[in-house]
């Protein structure tokens, strides 16, 4: 089979249901084995406003939305106007004819225009349905199996809606799709079912899926955009998965109880943004003095402040590295696609807990609130779990236990409350092996340096363990791309693009933000050519860091701070206009304005 | 204090029934002679022993302030976290493993200063912890500022001229905000603090005891002989009866109120309504899902 | 006159009076014009353990401890054996034989003891006068004016404790005076009177000084060591100068205050320390958004967490600059010495308020909590105040103000309410040029582009403002030293003393840390010959940082993390060990552990 | 809403009497049709209206929330801080310049949720603020999470089988914590609102008022119906009797009570007892000091 790769979209008010036809949408596309990735461009506010969902379909995995619109669903008069100009020629758009007087111009797209009132027959005045009786219509044009979307519209709309809406959306989307059989000209390419059969999730239930995989017993949160789907996954599945979820009443409480319930044998795990992040800071250095494993997600949306609550940026990376005073053992990372997210829980966890210290993960809008496809069995629900030196339970004790013991490693055993025979206190006010306060009872510069230096001597063994990132592509490509964290697809398929088109060009991708080992990284990047550095954020935050821990500058940077994701194209074209050497920074031009 | 060897921590297990030396640290108070802190701390002691657990089935947790200090000097398991923090820290520690018995300590700046809203919440949900907190009306740690409950026209370091802030009323606050065990210590009077700290930690639910334990050091007000002329234990007082604590609760001038104020025991504490601790603390659940499990989450995405 | 140059330390438990004879042995110094630095090492705990004060007195200005103790005054046996071998040969120990069964052996240098129960005639039981004696003794042997020893007594106690204690006091420094004019030998150099006669002041003082003369009109603080010296100052003076204070319920409430006083037209500021400054990275951010200028100190201990906190660190770089998610302007600046921190603060508040932006000033505690001289004259009590683009009480408008105006600088005329016609709403969400939420309304990348652009551009200009660091000493030295904030001084004198020993040393010292021009600072780093970072933290956080803006690595480094702050001979020991190519870090060995 | 060419807001100074249309804003509220919000807006445009000042004398500030985003709607001076801090923001800005008139406008998680330290400390002091909570019982920004004020069992997003965590009292906590005007109102009921806020504004002290603003959207339990059939202006009740208000207070049920529960007229606003203020606002004090004060400061360091 030809390689299938195709972009739908569907552009409305929010209260137009996109995100429901969405769910259904990437469903269909699932059941046919077809992968998707979707994204959608949406506003803070609750009603009012324009929401835009892109969902690229491929018959290989995909994880970024593309270059092109090949159909866009109008769902209102607002999404017509605003998004004729970005359907790619010969595509087409479909739109509701009821809504406008003037028939929209465009002679190189298939204009498919349906009345609603018709094929409703005037059943449904709220337009309710809207959306899925053009869904019907679309798919047609791209040949999408009837059945398939009906057994959708029943899983969709069944439990929460009951059988007589099941059977009116059933009968809109059929009217929909007939409408298209007499009068649209349908697209070449077609659907073709592959298998085996996909699921679907989006990056927040990936991560918080990869917690439950990892043993999360404990998990606290305060509600804060784009995270908050993190909660929402727990909350429904505590009850049978076992585990403690608690909402609190800020994010102060959320990262001191996660500490709590670490500290207290669980791991424990939390999920903010931005602004909830700053405020954990002093906590998470409490966790790195006081060597209690947290796992801690930041996922980014424009900044600085509130920002842009809805929209996406790689800008918390300085705020993660420079979280809390004074200098503390410490992990970050950034999953690198969707799926990455839930490998990446239990990676961390092992970590965290092997070297009993804070472990962040950075993740951002485009991942979190994204969706994507997978194979039901690709998932490794019992990943490996490696609590590290851990003392829980019954435990034998020479009567003599050490919480801080000064090790080779820097790692002390660790006992849980509760275990006979280990008594300890575990203080933020830096202390001796055995917990009593270095300050209060001696202020002894040595023993201070003493434990500072079995702390952070625990670094060396993580930096041993992370591995670097690789290059990816040609060896002696002409193009070198960087990227960290979500961008990894996008990157890649702009490399491929432009080794296609002759300038040969590789990848570099970085995934362990923290710490880096200086002579393995740069044994990588050594190998790079003209070096471009493509980061989602105004000032190169990820350059500036990549800089000061290696020496490494590139030779060009991309930067986008509007607050959408990359698209490859800009990527590209950046890679292109850097090449010719005019400036060492490109900032790509958002073409879709929704 | 003179400098003094090192102890390494020795853990003594306990043996028999446990007595109040069973809980004394190995390192000695730092607090200044003449403390109310030291009151506090062997009420403490004397509390655990009575309770006849072992040592190491206890959580001492603080936050930071002189009073924070005291884990540090109790034979249990100990946090001494974040200033203001501790409350939410022994929530979590409770939820992890809800068979400890977590005891909060700490000061007024700490709880009802920058801890406030910990405070709150942690009252309103109702979790089950004794929280004591050692007031001073003071900043002590820092060497002398106004607090929340520092008096009108108090000369302190950061109000020269006098507080013109009025104080909070930490056991009215508690009464209305929903904690269900609300009392009044003083340090000065070890046999009924004893007593409230045991009936506290055997009170399902969140139980808070205001402690008068004066600093010697920066407050020259509020002294021990200030409420030895003053306090009162509570007398034909129903403790049941809200309208009637809360009444009690407002009194202060030259006759101020020590004991239970309030007890509702009708409320379930909040571990108590969470159907995920029905198997045990999770501190001892297995780790990670089953397939089973995860293939039906996996269906559900299909 | 020849330089003068000698350490006097008093040792001895808290409850002994160090702090108070502290000030009156400067105040003595500064009576006879000359110049001290003092150092105090003490403890977390209130009462017990043990303070360390060491007085570097001087004929020329100094502004670090040294590296010799002349003259040891031992309070109690514990710091008579603490310190008896920290005594230079040479030098004197001054003790009390009441506390000691066995003399102390050393026999290069004097033991000069004491009966202090005699000297007292035992009508102080409690030892209370017992500094106060021994000080009279020291006075003798360095060749004070026991007069003006007399007049600081009478300063420092007649207010507070009355005439009899004032008398009381001087009868038992007349009686250590005369006990050592018949039992000791004097030192051969003795104080000589110089002209002017001097003020002293401490860093936390400096600040709050300089933030009065710079107009600072509300303060508000939630106390935090070692920074609680400013909210004392204020509140002290607040009557005087008619300053607002506000002592606060959490350094969160702290911050969000000082920004709604600066937004209303004040001059507004606060000081905290690291765990204190983490609660308030949230609204910092929010401040860069808002774009309302306000001036925050942290003054950095030792850190992780609680930490260390009467000890001191250059911790907290990191932290400062990774404050709040996003990017947005700001500006970095560490004061190099306790009377730069007088002017700092002036400065800065002209720079926040023309780029209306947030202004983080890093100090820490040697520089906070030091004491030194200063001539009364030098003060410049009315610094040029230079409020920028501020509209404040009645003003013309055209009816169409907008806040945020889009300009070439980025700097947008700013109202204050309460002003007619330029009613605005300020925004913590991104906003357009009149205050309107981007996201809520719009949504649109082209706009949230300009703005971000907007507000950025105000970077560049203060960039071009801020002035790079210079070489001190020779150009064609063997040897630079770098360094940043408090360490100005023993830095310097480390140079010198390199220098003077045959290895020609520069230095260049940074005040100001962000914005970092990065060729600016690169034509004065490009100067320097085997370049040494010498800062005072585990992991050298300016050195990190300084590459990752600059590229500049340096040859060696010199990092000291045990809590006490850096003598120059431990520089100098590093710049050597460094020099031989051994290694490319040095930590230097503490040797006085109090 | 479609989508609307950007109208730049111009400045409209009062000329005479203002009318509500004085206050009304630029941007038109982004709330969804039905939402309560609608109703606590224009009831404080009446008020403004009402209190006869120029829309410059005004600063409204919020956090974030829904409900937070209403200074955007209102034409007077305006901040629209960070989550859960606008009284720490509006306590600034009063301390700088208290000759304007400061209202704090937000949502309960806002307000009660993050913000509860702030809400509680600024009430102990007795700030000069009116603070109006849109109370719907919700998160409603976030799409729909219990919020301090959920009844139990409320089924949100967060709590997918019922709520087990005990409501706030914020009427109660209010009089308590040292609020000196604290009312209830109801966005349904504009007229009372509106006076409520009218007399909020002329109280000089703290005063809250809770007003129930359903959120039609993701509270379908407290809705605008379910507070009509409720609600009960209070009668006959002397709002200077603290225990009588504290009695209203804790009524819920079938019959709730609106308007205003208790009033302290005795007690001093923090502003009037601070003698800084003497010479007027801050923000209009000349900067610097004088040569004489800096030679008298450095005389006490000689
Ligand atoms: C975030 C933060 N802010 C400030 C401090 C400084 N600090 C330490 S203890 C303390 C207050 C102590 O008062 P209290 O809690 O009443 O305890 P006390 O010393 O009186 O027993 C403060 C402000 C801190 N450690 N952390
Ligand atoms: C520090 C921080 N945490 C979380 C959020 C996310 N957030 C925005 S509004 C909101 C709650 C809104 O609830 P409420 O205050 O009741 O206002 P409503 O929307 O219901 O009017 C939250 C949690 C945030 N903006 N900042
Ligand atoms: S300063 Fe006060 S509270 Fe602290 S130890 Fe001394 S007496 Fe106790
Ligand atoms: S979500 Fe609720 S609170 Fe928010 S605007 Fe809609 S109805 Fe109002
Ligand atoms: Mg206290
Ligand atoms: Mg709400």
């Amino acid at each position: 089979m030809a390689k299938y790769d195709f972009v739908m979209a569907v552009g409305g008010a929010p209260g137009q249901g996109i995100d429901s036809v969405g769910q259904v949408l990437t469903r269909i596309c699932a059941r046919h084995g077809l992968h998707v990735f979707t994204y959608s461009a949406y506003q803070s506010l609750i009603r009012g406003g324009h929401t835009f969902l892109t969902a690229r379909i491929s018959s290989e995995p995909v994880a970024n939305q593309g270059d092109k619109l090949d159909l866009v669903i109008a769902l209102d008069r607002n999404s017509l106007e605003t998004h004729l100009p970005h359907v790619a020629p010969g595509g087409t758009l479909i739109y509701n004819s009821d809504d406008v007087k003037q028939t929209p111009e465009r002679d190189d797209i298939q204009l498919a225009s349906l009345s609603y009132q018709e094929l409703s027959n005037n059943t449904d005045r709220k337009k309710l349905m809207l959306n899925v009786c053009m869904l019907g219509a679309a798919m047609k044009l791209v040949g999408g199996d009837l059945k398939v979307f009906e057994d959708m519209l029943t899983v969709q709309f069944l439990k929460s809606k009951g059988q007589a809406v099941v059977d009116a959306n059933i009968d809109v989307a059929r009217a929909g799709y007939n409408h298209a059989v007499e009068n649209f000209t349908a697209f070449d390419a077609q659907f073709e079912k592959q298998e085996p059969v996909l699921a679907v999730a989006d990056g927040n239930s990936a991560m918080a899926m990869g917690g439950a995989a990892a043993g999360v017993k404990f998990y606290a949160a305060y509600p804060m955009s784009p995270s908050t789907g993190v909660l929402h996954w727990m909350a429904n599945n505590a009850r049978d998965l076992s585990i403690m979820v608690r909402q609190c009443e800020d994010e102060i409480s959320v990262v001191n109880m996660v500490i709590g319930a670490a500290h207290a044998g669980c791991r424990a795990m939390c999920a903010t943004s931005g602004g909830g992040f700053a405020l954990m800071t002093e906590a998470i250095g409490s966790a790195g003095m006081m060597e209690i494993p947290i796992v801690v997600i930041n996922v980014q949306r424009g900044g600085p402040s509130t920002g842009l609550p809805t929209k996406t940026e790689q800008g918390d990376l300085w705020q993660i590295l420079g979280a809390s005073q004074g200098d503390f053992p410490k992990i970050v990372v950034a999953p690198t696609s969707i799926m990455d997210g839930f490998d990446t829980i239990p990676e961390v966890f092992n970590l965290a807990d092997k070297f009993q210290c804070p472990a962040m993960v950075l993740s951002d809008l485009t991942l979190s609130m994204g969706f994507t496809t997978f194979e039901p069995d690709s998932i490794n629900w019992q990943p490996e779990i490696d609590r590290g030196s851990l003392i829980n339970g019954a435990a034998q004790s020479d009567g003599k236990y050490l919480r801080y013991e000064i090790t080779d490693s820097g790692i002390s055993p660790r006992a849980v409350p509760g275990t006979p025979g280990h008594v300890h206190v575990v203080a933020t006010d830096d202390h001796d092996e055995d917990g009593t306060l270095i300050s209060d009872e001696f202020t002894n510069p040595h023993k201070r340096r003493d434990i500072m230096e079995k702390r952070q001597r625990k670094m060396d063994g993580l930096t041993a363990l992370l591995p670097p990132p690789t290059l990816e592509g040609p060896e002696d490509a002409e193009v070198t791309l960087i990227g960290w964290g979500s961008t990894q697809s996008v990157i890649g398929e702009a490399a491929q693009l432009l080794t296609e088109a002759g300038v040969s060009t590789n990848h570099i991708h970085f995934k362990w933000l923290y710490p880096i080992d200086e002579d393995a990284v740069n044994e990588v990047l050594e190998k790079s050519a003209h070096s471009i550095i493509v980061e989602c954020n105004y000032t190169g935050q990820f350059a500036r860091f990549l800089r000061g821990e290696t020496g490494f500058k590139a030779d060009g940077q991309i930067r986008k701070y509007d607050g959408e994701p990359f698209m490859p194209h800009h990527i590209v074209n950046g890679a292109r206009e850097l090449l010719s050497g005019k400036t060492d920074l490109y900032v790509p031009y958002q073409e879709i304005v929704v | 204090m003179a400098k003094r060897e090192r102890s390494t921590r020795r853990e003594r297990p306990v043996k028999g029934a446990p007595t109040a030396k069973d809980f004394q640290g190995d390192v000695r108070p730092d607090w200044c002679a003449g403390c109310g802190d030291y009151g506090v701390l062997s009420s403490l002691q004397n509390a655990y022993a009575k309770l006849g657990k072992g040592n190491h089935e206890h959580l001492t947790v603080s936050g930071i302030g002189c009073s924070s200090n005291l884990p540090g000097y109790i034979q249990t398991y100990g946090m001494h976290t974040l200033h203001g923090r501790s409350l939410a820290v022994a929530t979590g520690a409770k939820f992890a493993n809800h068979e400890m018995n977590v005891v909060v300590t700490g000061g007024d700046g700490d709880g009802y200063g920058i801890g406030g809203n910990h405070f709150i919440h942690t009252m309103r949900k109702n979790i089950d912890l004794l929280y004591i907190v050692m007031d001073n009306q003071i900043y002590g740690l820092t060497i002398g500022q106004a607090s929340p409950t520092s008096l009108m026209d108090m000369k302190t370091k950061s109000t020269p001229f006098g507080n013109i802030e009025a104080p909070l009323n930490p056991i009215a606050m508690a009464i209305v905000t929903g904690a269900t065990y609300v009392a009044r210590g003083f340090s000065g009077n070890p046999r009924q603090l004893t007593e409230l700290m045991y009936n506290g930690m055997q009170h399902k639910g969140f139980a808070l005891i205001d402690v008068f334990s004066p600093c010697i050091t920066f407050n020259r007000d509020n002294t021990t002989a200030f409420f030895k002329q003053r306090v009162n234990e509570l007398e034909d007082h129903d403790p049941s009866d809200k309208a009637a604590a809360l009444e009690q609760a407002v009194k202060w001038g030259d006759e101020i109120p020590i004991g239970l104020f309030y007890q509702d025991t009708s409320r379930p504490a909040l571990d108590e309504m969470e159907p995920v601790l029905e198997n045990g603390p999770m501190a001892h659940q297995p780790l990670g899902i089953t397939q089973e499990q995860g293939a039906a989450i996996v269906q559900r995405m299909m």
